[in-house]
């Protein structure tokens, strides 16, 4: 934690929590029927994209699945942009044209926010591979889930970037589960930084649980990677805490499961070591999480208050 | 009769199939554990077990390929994808291998799978969710591709294309799946290739399959109102397709409507009313109308999606016009 | 005017767009060392190096990501399939990623990447082997399909191609690589979207794309010779498609034929003559004709293989029915 | 050598010089535009087919890419029936329908037979689970290029055969080409058996020049497979005298390496190491040779004499 610096920290620390209010926002506005179709949360994970994207560059690029939001949240993008996207707002950041599994930003090299499993895996070595064409010292991360580290796309991806050097961070988000079903019963070895050895690249298992732990590691790794432009595999271990989408109810793990994540929460576990520092007390990590709450309830009634796409946007942006 | 949702028509001709013929077994993602992701699978895995009802990873191309390999050794496997959207990283093992092998091995190896799945647009899920793929499978020969609209043509279809030796792609669809309707207690088989007249009509032919059967009901009680007559014609089964039945219908009525979920541009419609140009070119008062999802993605936003899709409103305007009414 | 190969205007094509814009850099297999399987690409290695001119893996769906990946931030991929047979496995890469892009990200993120390759049937090279994809990509909302039948064709719209800011699927065709004609030396560019009339002719419209082109000129040739004067429209971009430029050829000669090499159901004909039956319905003298591949995969053997694709025989009958001749 | 026998091992020799021979007389019935399309030879690698097929029993399976006529001649096909579908005559295997890259056998269990790079992987991995299914003890072999090892299909197979104990044998004929490209600018990792690390399963390097050694480790693999229902990969690792296909120059690599590979042939081997033992004298060795290519005359003209197929044999085998 020290090596972080306080600074840092409470930056983190609040971008977590905008994380995770804004997911919980999501939620309310899903069962009041003002977000639809699919909605698929981070809650838990938030470790993962804030002690990973935080090392970026301005020209750094990275994409994720369909749980993109915390991503986009933690890149810079506001929650205005991101809950008018839910809503089906022309104000959302693609013009209420994607939805819940369609964040992107041109702006901040975020390149989405995609719905089939694997597909993004491939764009991401493209973004990467496109750094390198350009001749500068830029890196992508792409994030893919446990049951998308299956899909012949990562094999594809992975033995290009190894083949080519190719500035690729391949991060499994490794939650436990792909909807219902639990990793081990997805793939044959759970230890998914495993594969690294069939491509000849270094693979890490890291505990996603605990910012720290991501945040330093992550630090190293994606600065070696930008060196070297040798890929590396990472088994980022996490745990979401709720459904699949918010249309799962949940009952392939039990109660006593949840909670035993829950009880090593990333946002508690972070701000009790600030705590222990005395970078933040209990008063100021109260007042923290308010004007997040704020910020996010701004959010809410943006999107609330935001027209509908004109029905002409429905033609419009099928060509370039 | 009983009344019973699609999915559970669906569930009945899974299970009795399932019993009658031990070489039946399914496998997909969450069909098992999960009693799937639209609970038509609901029960199986109690009923069969772990080695007959089988949880797969998320890899379409292996586990269909796993199909094709395990039904060339006799095995009749019934593939479900989350929805056929996802067909598309498989698609190649389904044309290159199951559409082909009984071809290219000389009637050696026939390829008895069923693959089946939500076809199309679900509630706003965007444009990599809201693929309607009736034309790319119905191209290629080598494949049977059915689409039930009712409960009772899901069960006898179902059951139909798991006795059958070929490859068959069977469309299903997310708004279908909680839809009611009589299923009779007895068995029964809807033979492929048979289509079905959903309504009968006099002024009009309305050619509909899978959701758009609903739609088209609702379309022809407003038409109905304004005097005119509409037949709807459900193929059911896409390929082959039973066009004689169409084409009879027309002759009587002169006039020929299809609505479709899908896009227009080699769609469904456009071989509908080619074969009906061509062989009731004399009898047509107008040149046939098609109805179809507009030339874009399916976005997000609700009154985006509404405008892309066809609806009663737009089927209701196909028939006017084809009818030469404003 | 130089008399070129084909290969050699695609060729030409793809190194002035290189020389222009150190954004273009081409990837495929075999298509540097090797000079490409057809040498389309031959001698770009050497001029261009390895960082703009990359042999892959055989892994099409991985580098046509990898493209659409790269295409987003800024660069444009020219990928070769040796042969679209072999997208199948990258469908969804094309349909779900590259197609999708623009519209689902509200117009922040285009693709613009040609996808190029032989498409349809080479010399008996069997049923995995010889699919005609038209139908498949133009029914996609977001993607370009292009299908050039000669040199001066090839040449000016792969430049246009390249330059578009899409994805654009360009199809070329093994037995078209050898082909010769004329191509000028000064730069030109074919705007997508444009037909073009191939011969002109009084009695019959033969839409005809890609190979087809060269047996509708023989057939031509052939009903020439009975008093029948064929007008071949080549619509070169299959999508958008020029149906204006059809229409107007059928307006003056009241008959249609289309002819193309894959199949028919849902194929690229059944588009043409819907939208022909729609905008011509009082004009037709006769149904629309279409001439397509048999109902079978392709098989090796040469007189079966002879007897399902598409020929000048098949043609000139088609010509000859639509005329009602016998 | 003397594990094998002697009898098993003239049986073998012989089935190398079929292999051989049938090859050859393919080359020269393209020439002389007998047989056209594409046309795979197998000439080099004859050792991988015949040290592994020969431990099949009836009941097992195998699937191969479109270089597959010496992996059914030497599960019992007859060259008649392999050259008659290479001239595309109603007597080939396949009724003239398939050509070069499509020989299949039901009765012997020959799933083919693919031309799609990869495609065949998932088809034998379900063929290995039928077995397994109808509680047989069988194992299927699924052979694969260096090239094809890249493909998404090699990676999702073998996971699901990891993790549902299905029992395929996946060997990779690496003969260190993909077409022009050699195998290490292809692939990352040319030690393809690395890649079972990320299944938890065994790999194994193989000298696939050798028959002895591939028939006497492919002997124990297959019956630790047979046995435990394990699978494994195998990097068989061999060597094609010839271009890619018929119409290939080889251009990509240099005399002196196709040479290299030459001397250390599989038959001159094999039957050195024969003659050593005293199983096979120069004499019997030159008898057998010409027997076998009395054979593939015999199936060069059985080919010739033989008819097309009907021409309403177009229309048959669409739907069963
Ligand atoms: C190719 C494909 N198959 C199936 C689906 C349906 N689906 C959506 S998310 C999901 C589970 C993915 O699990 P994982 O990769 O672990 O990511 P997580 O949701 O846990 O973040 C499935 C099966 C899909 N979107 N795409
Ligand atoms: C999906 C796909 N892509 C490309 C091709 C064209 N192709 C045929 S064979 C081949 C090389 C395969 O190399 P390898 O897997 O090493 O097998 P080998 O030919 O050496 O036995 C290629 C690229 C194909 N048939 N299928
Ligand atoms: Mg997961
Ligand atoms: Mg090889």
């Amino acid at each position: 934690m020290k090596s972080i610096g306080k600074e840092e920290a409470l930056k983190m620390l609040r971008q977590m929590l905008v994380c995770r209010r804004f997911e919980e926002a999501c939620l309310k506005g899903y069962q009041q029927k003002h977000i639809t179709g699919f909605c698929h949360t981070y809650i838990g994970q938030e470790a993962v994209a804030v002690g990973t994207l935080n090392h970026l560059t301005e020209e750094d690029s990275f994409v994720t699945s369909y749980r993109c939001h915390a991503q986009g949240l933690v890149r810079g993008m506001s929650a205005r942009e991101i809950m008018a996207e839910m809503y089906g707002k022309v104000t959302g950041c693609v013009r209420g044209k994607g939805g819940s599994m369609h964040v992107f930003s041109k702006e901040l090299n975020h390149l989405g926010g995609h719905g089939i499993v694997g597909g993004q895996i491939p764009v991401g070595t493209g973004a990467a591979f496109a750094g390198k064409y350009e001749g500068k010292k830029v890196v992508n991360i792409t994030y893919f889930g446990d049951g998308a580290s299956a899909q012949g796309t990562f094999h594809e991806s992975v033995n290009l970037a190894a083949l080519w050097d190719i500035p690729c961070i391949y991060i499994c988000e490794n939650n436990q589960y792909g909807m219902g079903t639990a990793t081990k019963r997805a793939v044959a070895n759970t230890d998914i930084q495993d594969q690294a050895a069939g491509y000849g690249i270094k693979g890490y298992e890291i505990n996603g649980l605990d910012a720290v732990e991501v945040y330093t590691k992550m630090k190293d790794i994606i600065a070696e990677v930008r060196e070297t432009s040798r890929p590396v595999i990472i088994n980022m271990v996490t745990y979401r805490y709720k459904g699949h989408s918010v249309s799962d109810a949940g009952l392939y793990r039990t109660k006593d499961e949840v909670k035993s994540f829950m009880d090593q929460d990333c946002i508690n576990r972070f701000s009790a070591q600030m705590q222990e520092l005395g970078w933040i007390d209990e008063d100021a990590y109260k007042a923290l999480d308010k004007e997040v709450k704020a910020e996010i309830k701004d959010a809410v009634k943006f999107a609330e208050d935001s027209p509908w796409p004109p029905l002409d946007e429905v033609a419009t942006h099928v060509l370039a | 009769m009983p009344v019973i949702e699609y999915r559970t028509a669906l569930n009945q001709a899974l299970e009795e199939e399932m019993l009658r013929d031990g070489k039946v077994f399914i496998m997909g993602e969450e069909v098992a554990e999960y009693n799937g992701a639209y609970k038509v699978t609901k029960g199986l895995l109690d009923k069969f077990g772990p080695e007959r009802v089988k949880d797969t990873p998320i890899t379409e191309s292996g586990f269909t390929g796993l199909g094709v390999g395990a039904a060339m050794m006799g095995l009749r496997p019934v593939v479900e994808y989350m929805s056929w959207n996802f067909s598309l990283v498989a698609i190649d093992q389904i044309i290159s291998n199951a559409a082909k092998m009984y071809y290219m091995t000389g009637g050696q190896f026939n390829v008895p799978m069923v693959m089946r799945g939500a076809n199309g647009a679900a509630a706003q899920v965007s444009s990599q969710h809201s693929h309607n793929l009736e034309s790319f499978y119905a191209h290629i020969p080598g494949l049977i591709v059915m689409a039930p609209a009712t409960p009772y043509d899901a069960k006898g279809m179902l059951k139909a294309a798991i006795r059958d030796n070929n490859p068959v792609i069977f469309l299903e669809n997310e708004f279908l799946y909680g839809m009611t309707g009589e299923v009779p207690e007895e068995e029964y088989i809807i033979p492929i290739g048979k289509g079905d007249i959903k309504r009968e009509g006099t002024d009009v032919t309305l050619v509909a399959h899978l959701r758009q059967v609903i739609l088209a009901q609702e379309a022809a009680d407003i038409l109905a109102k304004e005097g005119i007559s509409v037949e709807i014609v459900d193929p059911r089964t896409i390929k082959p397709l039973d066009i004689d039945l169409i084409a009879e219908s027309v002759r009587k009525t002169k006039r020929l409507v299809v609505t479709e979920e899908g896009h227009s541009f080699c769609g469904f419609g456009s071989e509908v009313a080619t074969q009906i140009h061509d062989l009731c070119f004399d009898d047509l008062d107008h040149p046939v109308v098609r109805v179809s999802q507009n030339e874009n993605p399916l976005p997000y936003a609700k009154n985006l999606e509404a405008e892309s899709l066809p609806s009663v409103e737009k089927i209701v305007a196909g028939v006017r016009k084809v009818m030469y009414r404003k």
